[in-house]
């Protein structure tokens, strides 16, 4: 055999030696109590003014304090910053008296500067996951330990003053001009963790935070770590590496709840978070270049009625949801739309048919496409690159193409999607919400003032749709203390949405996650009973994890076993190849 | 070597290079996309501030202006701020490239080994058993994508034993030393090493196997032989030197898909690399990234043609002493 | 002397640009002087490298000129394509490979048609083809038009080249080697066509080649050529039996060795035309430098330092070489 | 006289294509690999032919799923099982066999057209235009191709149409530089030489000896084109670049991947897609590299 | 008498192409003795590179060969793959013709000569310098690649590599075809001069007649696979028998002989290809002078007259084989 020869058997020995070697690390000496999350969305950004996925709340829920927090159960409002607090007679002011002995988790003390602090900044530079709470609010510190808290109208959500609290000597250094680029790498935290690794792309590492004020959690560390797909995710857990993971594909989610995957279970959670098609309706306030037809009522309505909601909830949530017909405007069901079966839209083409004549869009020309003063109704239909995401998309555009209306289907990633919709140049367009826990905020992006008149502001009404009345309604709703009237109220505003119809709400969705069942129990869900356990309103699960028995063990003689096959392999390898050398026909004669 | 020949290819490469440089501009001016999508409807942001991105940004003025603002800023490897994180695209790029070097450099030297390998042996016993064995086995591997096999290692090795990581570039918060961090990371890399090794293992050892059936007809090997050589002799000594000529300059062109193949390995694997960041660069139309990723991506298979230049140079008399 | 001279070239020149910026440029045809006649035969003989390959070429207008002209049937070179169309009607040239020279997917109908298609004579194609055929010795032409080149001998292969150019019944036929890839055997034929084409058609040809047997079996004339120049030329007889230049004299000498010659073995190799020796090109290999006779003819330092000149002698023949230029012989 | 003449050179010219043809399918029917290569060609040929008889097109529609079972494992009704939204594995496989064909031959008539316009005229040419052509030539074939051809098919749009164009723009790079090579020899060749001293013109060189010559390879690179082109497309699609509402096998990948079919086993979705990738790709490469071997002129002398 | 060098009889050699079995030699007996050379004339695809890649087996495994090829008494048909492999260069090298690429381009001249009398274990005192030295290369040409010596200079290096392991016979495999007129004189010599001083033997194998009467003792012409006359060299060339060997002796021409000026000689037809042989003699279609006995029997060497070393394979000569 030559040297050359050699050589390659050498580095293929070299090769096998160090994928044996690799193999013998799989054995973890942890002695920390480490609860591992894979998520598939990777974070957008930790800077709570420009971040807006649910990965980025889950850190900051875990980081960041606020001066009340929502009780696992029901949402009602429970102490947290703030361990008490007084109204006035009027409700428009209120007085939040903070813990003794607050501090950061970088030892600095947390007071009442921090909450006003950041009160008044988020008005002022319009942060947008604080605006629509702080929209009518003023912060005054009467003391270190005391804030007030003054709102223009009455305010049906107060006490519940959740925004984030900053830490007043990390920001106040950050111009109004750097923000949008700060990475919130500072890493301080009020909250019950605090970062303290962060791979982009990779992973970020909580640890347990000492100056926590509150129940301490049972975990040493979380971690978050990111998947590009939900099945690599999925086989990590199943393989030991994860401990919980959220968005997982339907037909894994259906096999775990079938019990049909040892050691793991799933837990389907509903927190009100739905999908819809927007439709351009045109607000004559508002810019955009919406498609005429979109601007009539009929129109939208028979889209409404094109859509088989019950086979998207069949097909693409494997039942895992719900249809749904209006806004769903809170993680609370008891704000739903009420409305009968009967009158609710569903899939009836024929009705859409109808509605359309009406409208007078006819295929005139018998191109399989409805016309009026020869314009064709073809709607730019743009949806998001998202994983996951597009899966409606064929059955949308095809019932549509059955009912004569042409779609011309564009993906986009979710930023530019966002600046079409901010021009409001679009037709038609999928996206979903997770609402709040008060349905003020959902309502409140349907009100005119929302409407984007400026590509650079944008604004929250995606559907380009504005209506007096449903204004008008919103401020009343906005300031009635009485729950069973603004119940009332908010009924009304779902009757008019529903029969204006600028989206069509296709379904509610649950949030299926797994957990490894054979660690972990205590998977304190929000609400109780129905909601989620990982990305809930306020994250409550991660202090109340417990583990079950002991953890690992057994990977470490797995391992053994492989390295000691791989070892044998590579050495039979070895003398296969040299005794090869023997079997070689000396000549070729 | 000859400085000439040096000095060509290296001439050449640059030469390329700059037209990549030039076409990565225009390319990506096709796309149109918000430069401040990021921005909008999320913050409020000044006129004054949103001249200072665009300007920062290099979106200003004509498009020859930007042309000049682009190539400048390319000589200083600043290829701006990411549209999708905000941040440097230079600090992204080189926090990713170790994980895309390792992952392609190990897969890369295992085709290479284990293809020449198989290659010439089968092409030098063609028609025996072991070529027709490995023939087809490397026909069947050429003809599957890599993805498909990073599937089925997924869902065969990793799903069902548990033995291998199922993504990721290393365990996380552990700490093992140095050495038990360096395992940690091969234990991780074995599943997407073996993927993109498998997929191009197939078409080296295919190019191997033809450029040794075509040194098989020449006369030295007669002449070698008539001297009394033994086969592996002549094999080893005259027709496997030979025969590397063509394979380097194949494999040197072959390697532009291995960096296709580490997109779709490190998608498959959540292996956090270059490929990943491609992946969802494109997905985000993250056009400043995109268009640093493909700098260095270009800049890669130059770099590794020119390698194979000089290689190439190196085993072949011809080109090495030539004035 | 020469009767009608056919073409004539006039000092001419073929440089190749060099290869690599700062070389040399390649001198393979670095000034000759010749005319060939109506129906004659000469023969253009030289070591391979020296040139004549080029020079065919560039009679052909293959190659481009550097420097000097060509005159060809009293016209010279032409310039436009139609003219030079028209050129290429009469003067054709025949290729040492006859494998090669056939397009291995064309019948030998299509091979020997191409000449009268590309010149749009296609009245009475077929016959003009077969009569073509049987005249290069391809009879009868029936049996040979749907035949592919791989289907024909060497010899046979050759003869279709021949009639390919024969068609267009050229002035002036160059055969660049035109037997020395074929059998011994087969060889003599394929002279013996050309000779009598040459004589039948009156046509000139042009033979290049490095076998002074081959001169010897047709030519009227023989050049024969080093490092790009001729050194001497005569009839051929007249050369044959008494060669004036030292190169003559060398190479007839180890080919002759039966008729008593002294072998004289030249030492090294014809250097490479970018580097053309100064003073006689061919002095560094010359035996009369060599043995001391150039410098009894007081010659020597001359050889080293002045090209000599082809010098017509009063014989017919010119020699281009010091030695031969005897006081009493000045040139007239 | 004329007539005859050229009726007989026409009929030559059949008669030597017949021949050249029957002469390529005997040597390709004893050219074992090639062979096979051709019959499992044919095999998807027919299949792809046999779409409208095996499953409707509506069958595609997403909501056609409507009464079927997810996921569901084969049977009687559903000889491949269906997909996670209760389609027809099988109808989306054939149908599918079409939209991969599709683009892989569209590609590769694109890159072909491409390659050999380039390399001929980078062949043909002298100085400067062979130059430019050639340093053209060299980006394409340094610039990594499946980044670009993502670029280009995020730029141009998702339709099999565009998705095929982009792929056949990005991979004509190597047939050109063959197809210059072979043209370079071709020139050099003394029948070239001997019709230029008949006075022949660029034009009839061109079309008389250099197509000719290089065709053989042309078809032969093309035959190797196809598998890249169609590994491409399920590259593409599978990442999910390609096109949403067209069935290719790199979509149906891409489906079963993202809906966890792999994990639970459900075999039927990504093991019949993959092999079928696997399968086309062979056939071509196959079949493209025996018709090299037949075509080589390296071989054929020998 | 001792033992010839190289002793062959009835030698067939018969390969396997895609179109069938080519009995490209059939049945060739020749003798080589010490210090003699013998000359091996014929035109393509007579068979006699094949007869010459036969006597160290260098042919392609699927060759078929019978007879014998006694080398130095020992016969190269029966030895094992080891033995013969001691055999190959040690007793009898190869001088390959040196335009083709018979010299490995990417290893050194010095490294290829070297390499021979590495395997054999017999290296010399002088080294690689003496042999290049030898052959007028100069010593420094050990460094050199094949691409960067010329022609002439490539088939000095080869003979240098054939005389690395100090061979009794050489065999020159058309040494000098390709080679200028001038450069295939400074070769012939050569190997003229190193065969005389070393006492080798030879085996010339060429197409050129003309090369022969320079070197060859006696001369074998070979006519589809069969040599068809043998003859001390200068008389064979002259004074050729056979009506092949005549046309062929008559078509070199010689200068200065009328007969030839003017009137180019040359024989009509083609040599018969290996795989479509006439019946009986396989000269007769293209004979002159060949009678009905032509087309059925094919002829073996006789002896001609009383010259005990002229053989020729033609009815028209020779009555008695003694």
């Amino acid at each position: 055999m030559s040297r050359r020869a050699l050589g390659f058997i050498a580095t293929g020995a070299l090769g096998f030696g160090l994928l044996a070697a690799g193999l013998a690390t799989n054995a973890s000496a942890q002695d920390k109590l480490v609860f591992s999350v894979g998520v598939t969305q990777d974070i957008d950004s930790l800077n709570v003014t420009v971040g807006y996925l649910v990965i980025d709340f889950e850190i900051w829920n875990l980081t960041l304090p606020s001066l009340t927090d929502r009780s696992a159960e029901d949402f009602s409002t429970l102490p947290s910053m703030a361990e008490s607090w007084t109204a006035s007679d009027d409700g428009l002011t209120w007085r939040y008296k903070l813990r003794e002995g607050l501090k950061w988790s970088d030892g600095e003390p947390m007071t009442a500067d921090d909450v006003v602090y950041t009160i008044t900044r988020a008005v002022a530079d319009g942060w947008i996951n604080h605006r629509s709470d702080l929209a009518n609010i003023t912060a005054t510190a009467i003391d270190s330990r005391t804030v007030q808290v003054v709102s223009a109208v009455p305010d049906p959500k107060l006490p519940y003053l959740g925004s984030y609290i900053l830490p007043k000597h990390v920001y106040e250094k950050i111009s109004t001009e750097e923000m949008p680029n700060y990475l919130a790498d500072d890493n301080v935290s009020g909250g019950p963790f605090q970062i303290v690794e962060r791979k982009e792309g990779e992973f970020v590492r909580l640890a347990r935070n000492p100056n926590w004020h509150g129940k301490k959690p049972t975990i040493d560390e979380v971690v978050f770590r990111m998947y590009e797909t939900a099945e690599a995710q999925f086989n990590a857990l199943k393989a030991g590496d994860l401990d919980a993971i959220d968005d997982v594909p339907v037909k894994l989610f259906a096999s775990v709840a079938a019990g049909e995957v040892e050691n793991i279970i799933g837990l389907a959670g509903n927190q009100g978070s739905f999908s819809e098609l927007a439709i351009n309706s045109g607000c004559a306030k508002g810019i955009g270049d919406g498609h005429v037809a979109l601007k009539d009522r009929k129109v939208r309505q028979a889209i409404n009625w094109a859509i088989d909601r019950q086979l998207l909830v069949d097909k693409i949530l494997s039942g895992f949801g719900v249809p749904a017909v209006s806004l769903i405007p809170s993680a609370n069901p008891a704000f739903d739309m009420k409305i009968s079966a009967d009158e609710a839209y569903s899939y009836d083409p024929a009705k859409a048919n109808a509605l359309l004549d009406e409208a007078g869009w006819k295929d005139s020309n018998n191109d399989g496409v409805r016309d009026k003063d020869g314009v064709e109704l073809k709607l730019r239909y743009y949806d998001r690159s998202t994983a996951g995401a597009t899966a409606t998309t064929p059955f949308l555009t095809g019932w549509l193409k059955d009912v004569g209306i042409a779609t011309d289907v564009k993906t986009f990633d979710e930023d530019s999607l966002i600046a079409e919709q901010s021009k409001s140049e679009f037709d038609l367009y999928t996206w979903g919400w997770t609402p709040y826990v008060d349905p003020d905020n959902m309502l409140s992006y349907f009100t005119t003032s929302q409407v984007p008149t400026d590509p650079d502001v944008g604004g929250y009404n995606d559907a380009n749709w504005c209506n007096d009345e449903f204004d008008a309604l919103y401020l009343k709703q906005n300031s009635e203390l009485d729950p069973t009237k603004r119940a009332e109220l908010i009924q009304q505003m779902h009757e008019i949405f529903f029969d204006e119809a600028p989206y069509a709400v296709l379904y509610k969705y649950d949030n299926l996650q797994a957990f490894r069942s054979d660690r972990w129990q205590n998977f304190t869900r929000q609400p109780s009973d129905v909601g989620p356990v990982l990305f809930s309103q306020s994250s409550p699960v991660y202090r109340d994890l417990e583990p079950v028995g002991t953890r690992g063990g057994s990977s470490g003689t797995n391992t053994m076993i492989i390295v000691i096959v791989a070892l044998v392999v590579a050495g039979g390898v070895l003398v296969a190849l040299a005794n090869r050398r023997k079997e070689d026909p000396d000549d070729r004669q | 070597m000859s400085r000439r020949y040096l000095l060509k290819k290296v001439i050449g490469a640059l030469l390329t290079l700059s037209g990549v440089v030039v076409f990565n501009f225009f390319l990506f001016r096709i796309i149109d996309r918000d430069p401040l999508a990021k921005y909008r409807g999320r913050s409020k942001l000044t006129l004054e501030q949103r001249e200072t991105m665009i300007r920062r940004m290099g979106l200003e003025g004509s498009k020859w202006d930007q042309f000049v603002v682009y190539v400048k800023s390319v000589f200083r490897l600043d290829f701006g701020r990411s549209f999708d994180s905000t941040q440097p695209v230079l600090g992204e790029i080189t926090a990713r490239l170790p994980a895309t070097l390792f992952l392609v450099g190990v897969s890369t030297l295992l085709t290479i080994c284990i293809g020449l390998y198989i290659g010439t042996k089968a092409g030098w016993r063609r028609g025996s058993r072991f070529d027709r064995t490995s023939t087809s086995a490397a026909m069947v591997l050429y003809s599957t994508p890599e993805f498909f096999f990073g599937m089925l290692l997924l869902a065969f090795v990793a799903g069902r034993t548990g033995w291998f990581p199922t993504g990721g570039l290393r365990s996380v918060g552990a700490n093992y030393g140095f050495v038990g961090n360096l395992l940690d990371r091969i234990h991780h890399l074995v599943l997407p090493v073996l993927t993109l090794t498998l997929g191009y293992l197939g078409s080296y050892a295919l190019i191997m196997r033809t450029s040794m059936i075509e040194t098989l007809g020449e006369d030295y090997l007669v002449t070698a032989r008539a001297k009394g050589l033994r086969d592996s002799e002549v094999m080893s000594r005259h027709a496997v030197p030979n025969a590397l000529l063509p394979s380097v300059s194949l494999i040197a062109i072959s390697c532009g898909f291995v960096i296709g193949g580490a997109i779709t390995t490190e998608t498959v694997f959540s292996y956090p690399g270059l490929g990943l960041a491609t992946a969802n660069a494109i997905r985000n139309n993250d056009l400043p990234m995109l268009q640093a990723l493909f700098l260095f991506a270009s800049a890669a298979v130059i770099l590794f043609n020119l390698v194979a230049d000089f290689v190439y140079a190196l085993l072949d008399p011809r080109v090495r002493r030539a004035e | 002397m020469a009767r009608d001279p056919l073409l004539v070239c006039d000092d001419v020149h073929v440089a190749y640009p060099p290869r690599r910026r700062g070389g040399k440029p390649a001198r393979a045809v670095d000034g000759i002087d010749l005319e060939i006649s109506k129906g004659e035969i000469v023969a253009l003989v030289g070591e391979s490298g020296c040139g004549k390959t080029t020079f065919a070429r560039a009679i052909l207008g293959l190659q481009e000129v550097s420097a000097g002209s060509i005159v060809f049937d009293g016209k010279s070179f032409p310039a436009t394509a139609d003219d030079r169309k028209s050129f290429h009607r009469r003067a054709q040239i025949v290729f040492q490979d006859p494998t090669a020279s056939l397009n291995p997917r064309h019948s030998v109908y299509e091979i020997v048609a191409e000449g009268l298609r590309i010149h749009g004579l296609s009245d009475n194609e077929h016959e003009v083809v077969t009569r073509a055929l049987e005249r290069c010795g391809l009879h009868p032409a029936d049996r040979y038009l749907s035949k592919y080149p791989h289907e024909l001998s060497g010899g046979q292969r050759q003869r279709v080249v021949i009639a390919g150019a024969m068609v267009l019944e050229p002035k002036l036929l160059v055969a660049d080697e035109p037997v020395s890839s074929l059998d011994a055997s087969v060889r003599g034929e394929i002279l013996g066509l050309l000779q009598t084409l040459a004589r039948e058609q009156e046509m000139a040809v042009l033979v290049v080649t490095h076998d002074l047997g081959l001169a010897w079996n047709i030519a009227d004339r023989i050049a024969v050529m080093y490092l790009g120049r001729i050194v001497e030329i005569g009839a051929t007889e007249e050369l044959l039996a008494r060669p004036k230049h030292p190169y003559t004299q060398a190479l007839l000498s180890v080919v002759l060795e039966h008729l008593g010659m002294v072998q004289q073995i030249l030492v090294g190799e014809m250097p490479d035309p970018t580097a053309i020796p100064s003073g006689c090109r061919f002095h560094q290999r010359c035996p009369l430098l060599q043995s001391g006779e150039a410098k009894k003819l007081g010659i020597d330092s001359r050889c080293t330092a002045e090209d000599p000149v082809l010098r017509s002698d009063n014989d017919g023949s010119s020699v281009a070489c010091h030695a031969t230029e005897s006081p009493t012989r000045v040139a007239c | 006289m004329r007539e005859s003449g050229s009726t007989t050179v026409r009929a030559m010219t059949w008669a030597r294509r017949r021949r050249a043809f029957s002469r390529v399918w005997r040597e390709l029917r004893h050219d074992r690999p090639g062979f096979i290569g051709l019959l499992l060609l044919s095999g998807f040929g027919l299949f792809a032919l046999s779409a409208p008889l095996i499953a409707d097109r509506s069958s595609l529609l997403a909501a056609s799923g409507r009464n079927n079972p997810d996921l569901a494992a084969p049977s009687s009704k559903f000889l491949l099982g269906t997909d996670e939204i209760g389609r027809d594995v099988l109808a989306q496989l054939v149908w599918g066999s079409r939209v991969s064909l599709f683009i892989g031959l569209l590609a590769t008539v694109v890159a072909v057209v491409i390659g050999s316009l380039v390399g001929l005229a980078a062949g043909y040419a002298k100085g400067k235009i062979s130059a430019v052509l050639l340093a053209i030539d060299d980006f394409f074939l340094v610039v990594p191709f499946l980044p670009l051809a993502i670029v280009l098919a995020v730029i141009l749009g998702r339709s099999p149409t565009t998705l095929a164009i982009v792929i056949g723009f990005t991979s004509w790079a190597g047939s050109a530089r063959l197809i210059r090579a072979q043209v370079l020899t071709l020139s050099e060749r003394a029948y070239v030489e001997r019709a230029r001293a008949l006075g022949a013109g660029s034009w009839h060189v061109i079309v008389r000896h250099v197509l000719p010559g290089v065709a053989p390879l042309i078809i032969a690179n093309a035959t190797l084109i196809v598998p890249t082109a169609i590994l491409t497309e399920s590259t593409l699609s599978f990442l999910g670049f390609g096109d949403r509402l067209s069935p290719s096998w790199g979509k149906l990948l891409d489906g079963a991947q993202s809906s966890g079919s792999i994990t639970i086993n459900a075999w039927w979705y990504f093991l019949p897609p993959g092999l079928c990738i696997i399968g086309i790709v062979l056939a071509f490469t196959l079949l493209g590299r025996a018709l090299e071997r037949i075509f080589d002129p390296r071989l054929k002398g020998r | 008498m001792t033992t010839p060098v190289l002793q062959v009889s009835d030698l067939h050699v018969t390969y396997h192409a895609h179109s069938g079995a080519v009995p490209a030699v059939r049945g060739v007996d020749i003798e080589i003795s010490r210090g003699e050379t013998l000359g091996l004339a014929g035109e393509s695809g007579c068979g006699k590179s094949t007869l010459a890649m036969a006597l160290l087996r260098l042919v392609p495994p699927t060759t078929q060969i019978t007879g014998s090829i006694l080398l130095a008494g020992k016969d190269i048909l029966t030895m094992k793959p080891g033995e013969l492999r001691a055999v190959r260069w040690v007793q009898a090298s190869v001088v390959f013709q040196g335009a083709q690429h018979v010299l490995n381009p990417v290893r050194s001249i010095g490294r290829q000569i070297d390499e021979a009398t590495e395997t054999h274990g017999r290296t010399r005192a002088g080294g690689v310098a003496e042999l290049l030295e030898l052959v007028g290369l100069g010593a420094r040409r050990a460094n050199d690649y094949p691409h960067e010596l010329s022609g002439g200079q490539k088939q000095r290096a080869l003979i240098a590599m054939a005389l690395a392991c100090d061979p009794m016979l050489i065999i020159a495999d058309e040494p000098t075809t390709a080679l200028d007129v001038m450069i295939q004189a400074q070769i012939l010599q050569l190997l003229d001069e190193i065969k005389r001083e070393r006492g080798l033997s030879m085996l010339f194998i060429t197409h050129d007649l003309s090369v022969l009467s320079q070197i060859a003792d006696r001369v074998a012409i070979m006519y589809a696979g069969r040599v068809i006359e043998v003859g001390a060299g200068k008389d064979l060339l002259r004074d050729s028998k056979h009506p092949y060997s005549k046309a062929l002796a008559a078509s070199f021409p010689i200068i200065g002989e009328n007969t030839s000026r003017r009137h180019p000689q040359g024989l009509a037809g083609d040599p018969p290809s290996p795989i479509d042989l006439p019946s009986g003699c396989p000269f007769h279609p293209r004979c002159a002078v060949a009678v009905d006995q032509c087309r059925s029997i094919d002829i073996e060497l006789r002896s001609v007259g009383n010259a005990t070393n002229r053989r020729v394979a033609c009815v028209h000569f020779g009555v008695r084989d003694g």
